[in-house]
């Protein structure tokens, strides 16, 4: 089945540009269906995010999507993943930050507002905190909620204990 | 002349009596099984924030305030609007002075912007 | 006959007026006033002023009571009674004097038939004839002139007057 | 002077006939309007409750009469329960003036088919509905919810902003036939409607007509997608029907009072002037629901500019322009 | 006169125009909104986490209820992401239908759309005109999928099922009636006074603030960025359509409405092409290991028996990696993030769906504007509850 042929990720224009003027920035590169993954290491996400979005030969001016996976066992236990796009050029690109659990990751709302819900959800769904985000609660559980449901140990079956208590979202 | 309007002051015992009496009829054949869902507001399914009844814009203040004042204008232009064909020209310049003055009231207003509505 | 109708109205609008001042919820007190206003109206058609009752009810019922209403419920004016009813004597026994006063001067008035006034040159008879509207519609445009065009600089400047209250 | 008894006879069964019509007009006209604006939309309507869903207005009454009385508890109790008959009562006591055909003789005397005529009939109906604002403002206070009271206040002020240009508009055919009785200004058609002199006050009527009993476009007050339904949300029952009754009944009073005033009344060739008034009445209120079912709504400050920066300007010019004609005959 | 205090008023979750449960906190002076806040999360399903417990075929019905308007979208970029995962293309007969059937619902959802938003701003009889075509698309998912909503039609590797008999007659039909009646509600709609004034000029975003916030689709066009995921980064042979991608130039509300009224019309000339080229050949991939046998040979060969059993208890495995398709659904750039651990299992899967990031700009849109705007700019953003929380 897996006969495609990958391109090679160090060649691609991003990620020799970004390696270039972030050279500590960039811990890894991957390419996987033809598609570019750069892990980058956490602290230099936002500065990373900035330069990709304005660098006039790139211009990821897009934030198309900011989710977070779970790989309970591994550590850091946390990836966030961050797809962006860029208008002009058609082009698409991952990042990837690792976090350990209980540690913040830096919020990239400075550089685009639609981060902002995306980073709640992570927030809510795994309990990944950001770092100066204007207004970090949970978006779609009750504010009353214990536990974040995407975590791999947090059951399919969860008890409804919240219902069963007769919990009120506030 | 009061006699003609005797049959007025029946027509409106008799609407009010019917809308006192439908009320009336309604409390007496509607079941009633209050909850304290059913008695509270109704805001969209959350429980109210604060009471309905606070301080609100000022601008309903100005429409009623200067709806009493055209209001008072148009009672003033019927009788003279029955007499006019008697009155004449000399009707109409009186007329014009009055509804001039008045005008000049309400282009104060529209310049003010006292007729914008959503500032 | 004239009494049959004459009476209730007086009750009515006696009644009201006193509970507009009694009454402790202003809302309800704006009501009475209301009352008091269609029953005013009603003395008024007993005068034959067929004109003068509808407008009573155009005016004050249907726009100024509007406004007192506005005023109560956005203010959301509190429904104790106000603090110098309970309080403030020396207002309250201004007050007394001053109503004293006015129902003296009444009862004299009343007493000495001043009240009854000058029977003017238009009988009832003669404004039926006319036309209650026409009549006065004449007499304002003609003898009642300068008047008229003086309520106009009145409105004019209630006008430029709810104009600034509303600006600050 | 006591006048005989045939003519409080003759009175007290006008009013009941008149009254009875209007109740039986108001509970068909919602049947009327969910016909043809069905029809409009390529749907048919109420079908299930006798014929063509004609025994409808009636099951709704009943189903009404039999629901839930809810008094909310932050309510003001009294002024909750008096709001509904304040709307309900003025909405039915206009047509008391309005005539609804010629004279006719029957059983040896001369009726008048009006219920009375009274000299100034034309500021009665302006009286009444000046007093129609109150179940409306006082529906939305009491009932102590923030959209009632948003919906009262806005329908409020609109209701006071139309009643402006409605009493301006109509001063023109005061002019013209120098009266403000109903009975009188309808005679002065007989050569000419006034909406043939006056078609810039008629058009003027017909919008605040439509403003005032507050239906689209102008259908603020109760603007169900924005403020749910206004000022009457909290209301059920009866209660909510005594609103809903006097809407439509200020609708045909509405719809009356432009035939009375522009179309000439009960005034028209071959058919009795009582058909003739009918069908006036039937085609404006046709024209209001059509309306209803082809317009978007207005936007609540939209709507008072134009109130207040149109049709008052309008209305002032139309008198003026008029009173120019006259005073130069 | 004293200083108005604000007035805090919840609008919503059960709120004619809030399309769904959405709740928001308004806080007004007047009429005029000072702020707002949306609360999300009633309609949560937490469908991101069933679905990494069922086998990746199983994800697919889930993904109709996301965006339960337009529910052959979510279908296409969901099975995309798993070609892509699997490196696998299918036939094109089944790539044609693919088009076919998601225009449609790309009309269907503008219809719903179109309905709802002029009945929040009282144009009561679009909104039922709007619905009598829409149950001619809900008619058409009924003859491929035999459901009218959740069709779930698109398989991984193809379809469900190949077409009906009669259903290109019935496609062929639609799309002659249509543009006449689209051009009916134009009539209603797009010249009249009231209705320009109650949308031109009302929820305006500029074109960068869209970028800042994430809008795509119609939302993002209307402020004149002309970015159509099916012209940018065609999926499914889009390459081969000549279709015109729709532009505003104010991102108001009324250009918003113009937007997508166009895209109905480039949707129906769409399909018109897509009923054109319609090839004969098979609907899925001929691989035992991905899709099912066809019935008759289940009944007769061993080996078929034993995928078909395969397939149904255990599914297909997918090579471990990361893959991001998104497509462009009526509501703008519909995402779907798989990772796969190798197993038959989707490790994690994410969903980027338009209407959760387009519901931010709300505030921004709204603020400083009347309670009536609100309602008009909510209807224009175009949202899916469904979606937004899923």
């Amino acid at each position: 089945m897996d006969k495609l042929k990958e391109a090679e990720p160090e060649e691609h224009v991003t990620v020799r540009t970004l390696r270039e003027r972030l050279p500590d920035a960039v811990l890894s590169t991957k390419s996987f269906r033809n598609e570019i993954t750069i892990l980058v290491r956490a602290g230099d996400i936002v500065r990373a995010c900035r330069y990709l979005k304005e660098d006039p030969d790139l211009r990821y001016e897009f934030l198309s999507d900011l989710t977070a996976v779970d790989r309970l066992g591994e550590h850091p236990r946390f990836d966030l993943v961050y797809h962006l796009y860029s208008l002009q050029f058609k082009r698409r690109i991952r990042l990837k930050v690792q976090v350990e659990e209980g540690e913040m990751a830096p919020s990239v709302t400075s550089v685009w507002s639609t981060a902002n819900w995306h980073e709640r959800e992570v927030f809510d769904m795994f309990g990944i905190g950001c770092e100066g985000h204007p207004d970090l609660r949970r978006i779609l559980m009750p504010e009353g909620w214990e536990g974040h449901p995407l975590r791999k140990d947090y059951p399919v079956q969860a008890s409804p204990k919240w219902w069963e208590e007769g919990g009120k979202s506030d | 002349m009061l006699l003609s309007y005797l049959p007025i002051v029946l027509f409106v015992l008799l609407a009010a009596g019917f809308a006192l009496a439908t009320l009336f009829l309604s409390s007496v054949l509607g079941p009633r099984r209050p909850s304290k869902d059913k008695l509270s507001p109704y805001e969209c399914g959350i429980d109210p924030v604060g009471s309905a009844r606070e301080r609100f814009s000022v601008k309903f203040y100005l429409v009623a305030m200067l709806f009493i004042v055209f209001d008072i204008e148009i009672v003033f232009l019927y009788p003279w609007a029955v007499v006019l064909n008697s009155l004449k020209l000399f009707g109409l310049v009186e007329m014009i002075f009055f509804l001039g003055i008045l005008l000049v009231g309400l282009l104060y207003v529209w310049k003010k912007g006292g007729l914008e509505w959503t500032s | 006959m004239e009494w049959l109708v004459f009476a209730p109205l007086a009750a009515v609008a006696l009644a009201t007026a006193v509970s507009v001042i009694v009454l402790r919820n202003p809302i309800y007190c704006a009501l009475s006033l209301v009352g008091t206003f269609f029953a005013l109206s009603g003395l008024y058609l007993l005068l034959q002023a067929e004109f003068i009752a509808v407008v009573q009810v155009i005016i004050y019922a249907g726009a100024i009571m509007v406004l007192f209403l506005f005023v109560i419920m956005l203010l959301d004016v509190g429904h104790e009674p106000p603090a110098w009813l309970r309080r403030d004597r020396p207002k309250l026994v201004l007050g007394i004097v001053l109503i004293s006063l006015l129902l003296l001067e009444l009862a004299v008035a009343i007493g000495s038939r001043v009240s009854q006034g000058i029977q003017g040159p238009y009988t009832s008879e003669l404004v039926n004839a006319i036309g209650n509207t026409q009549l006065v519609g004449r007499l304002l445009f003609t003898d009642f002139l300068i008047p008229f065009e003086i309520t106009s600089i009145i409105l004019l400047v209630a006008i430029v007057g709810a104009m600034v209250l509303a600006e600050r | 002077m006591v006048p005989d008894p045939a003519f409080f006879v003759i009175m007290v069964a006008k009013i009941v006939v008149v009254f009875g019509l209007m109740l039986l007009s108001v509970a068909y006209l919602t049947w009327l309007e969910r016909k043809v604006i069905g029809d409009i939309q390529v749907r048919l309507g109420p079908m299930r409750v006798g014929p063509h869903g004609l025994l409808q207005p009636i099951a709704d009454a009943i189903k009404l009469m039999f629901k839930e009385d809810i008094v909310p508890q932050a309510a003001d109790r009294w002024i909750y329960l008096l709001a509904p008959t304040l709307a309900l009562t003025p909405a039915f006591i206009s047509f008391a003036v309005i005539p609804f055909g010629d004279r006719i003789r029957l059983f040896g005397r001369t009726i008048d088919l009006v219920i009375t005529d009274v000299n100034i009939g034309l500021l009665y109906v302006f009286a009444v509905a000046s007093l129609g604002i109150y179940g409306i403002v006082l529906g939305g206070w009491a009932s102590n919810n923030k959209y009632a009271l948003l919906g009262g206040l806005r329908s409020a002020a609109q209701m006071i902003s139309y009643e402006l240009s409605l009493g301006l508009s109509v001063v023109g055919v005061v002019m013209l036939s120098e009266s403000l009785s109903l009975v009188q200004i309808v005679n002065a058609q007989s050569t000419a409607w006034f909406i043939v002199l006056q078609p810039i006050g008629f058009l003027i009527f017909l919008i605040c007509a439509i403003a005032e009993t507050n239906r689209a476009p102008f259908d603020l007050p109760e603007a169900e997608t924005e403020l749910v339904a206004g000022f009457h949300v909290e209301y059920s029952s009866m209660k909510f029907a005594m609103y809903f009754m006097a809407e439509y009944a200020n609708m045909i009073t509405v719809a009356a009072m432009a035939t009375t005033l522009f179309l000439g009344g009960w005034r028209g060739p071959f058919l009795p002037p009582v058909v003739w008034f009918l069908v006036k009445l039937f085609l404006l209120i046709f024209l209001f629901i059509w309306i209803r079912a082809t317009l978007p709504r207005f936007r609540y400050d939209q709507l008072m500019r134009f109130g207040w920066k149109v049709l008052l300007p309008v209305a002032l010019a139309n008198i003026m322009i008029t009173a120019a004609f006259v005073a130069m005959r | 006169m004293t200083e108005a205090r604000t007035m805090t008023i919840n609008m919503g979750p059960q709120h004619p125009s809030t399309h769904g449960v959405l709740r928001l906190v308004l806080e007004l002076d007047g009429e005029i909104v000072v702020r707002c806040t949306p609360h999300i999360g009633y309609l949560h399903t937490g469908m991101e986490k069933i679905a990494e417990s069922k086998r990746y075929q199983q994800v697919i019905p889930i993904t109709d209820r996301m965006d339960y308007l337009a529910p052959l979208s979510n279908n296409l970029a969901y099975v995309l992401a798993v070609e892509k995962l699997l490196g696998i293309e299918i036939p094109p007969r089944a790539r044609v239908i693919r088009v076919m059937l998601t225009e449609l619902t790309r009309i269907g959802s503008h219809l719903v759309w179109l309905g709802t938003h002029a009945i929040d701003i009282g144009a009561m009889s679009v909104f039922l005109y709007a619905f009598r075509e829409r149950e001619q698309i809900l008619d058409i998912y009924e003859q491929v999928a035999g459901a009218r909503m959740m069709s779930s039609y698109f398989r991984v590797g193809g379809l469900f099922a190949d077409l009906p008999e009669g259903f290109e007659k019935t496609v062929r039909s639609f799309v002659t009636t249509f543009p006449d009646r689209l051009a009916e509600y134009e009539d209603l709609l797009t010249r009249n006074p009231i209705w320009i004034q109650r949308t031109k000029g009302v929820g305006v975003i500029k074109p960068e603030d869209a970028i800042d916030l994430g809008l795509s689709g119609p939302n993002l066009r209307a402020c004149g960025v002309p970015w159509d995921i099916r012209k940018s980064n065609p999926y499914s042979g889009y390459e081969q359509y000549t279709f015109e991608a729709s532009k505003g130039s104010h991102g108001d509300v009324y250009d918003r409405y113009l937007c997508r009224i166009f895209e109905m019309r480039q949707s129906v000339t769409i399909v018109r092409q897509a009923l054109e080229r319609l090839p004969d050949g098979p609907i899925a991939v001929q691989d035992p290991k991905l899709t099912p046998p066809p019935k008759p040979m289940v009944k007769q060969s061993m080996e078929a028996l034993i995928h078909h059993f395969l397939l149904w208890s255990e599914g297909f495995r997918a090579p471990a990696g990361e893959v991001y398709q998104s497509i462009e659904s009526p509501r703008g750039e519909y995402g779907v993030y798989l990772v796969s651990d190798g197993s038959n299992k989707p490790y994690r899967v994410h969903f980027r769906t338009p209407s959760f990031v387009n519901l931010q700009s709300l505030p921004r849109m709204v603020e400083g504007r009347l309670v009536a705007d609100l309602v008009a700019i909510i209807g224009s953003i175009d949202i899916v509850l469904g979606e937004v929380d899923r």
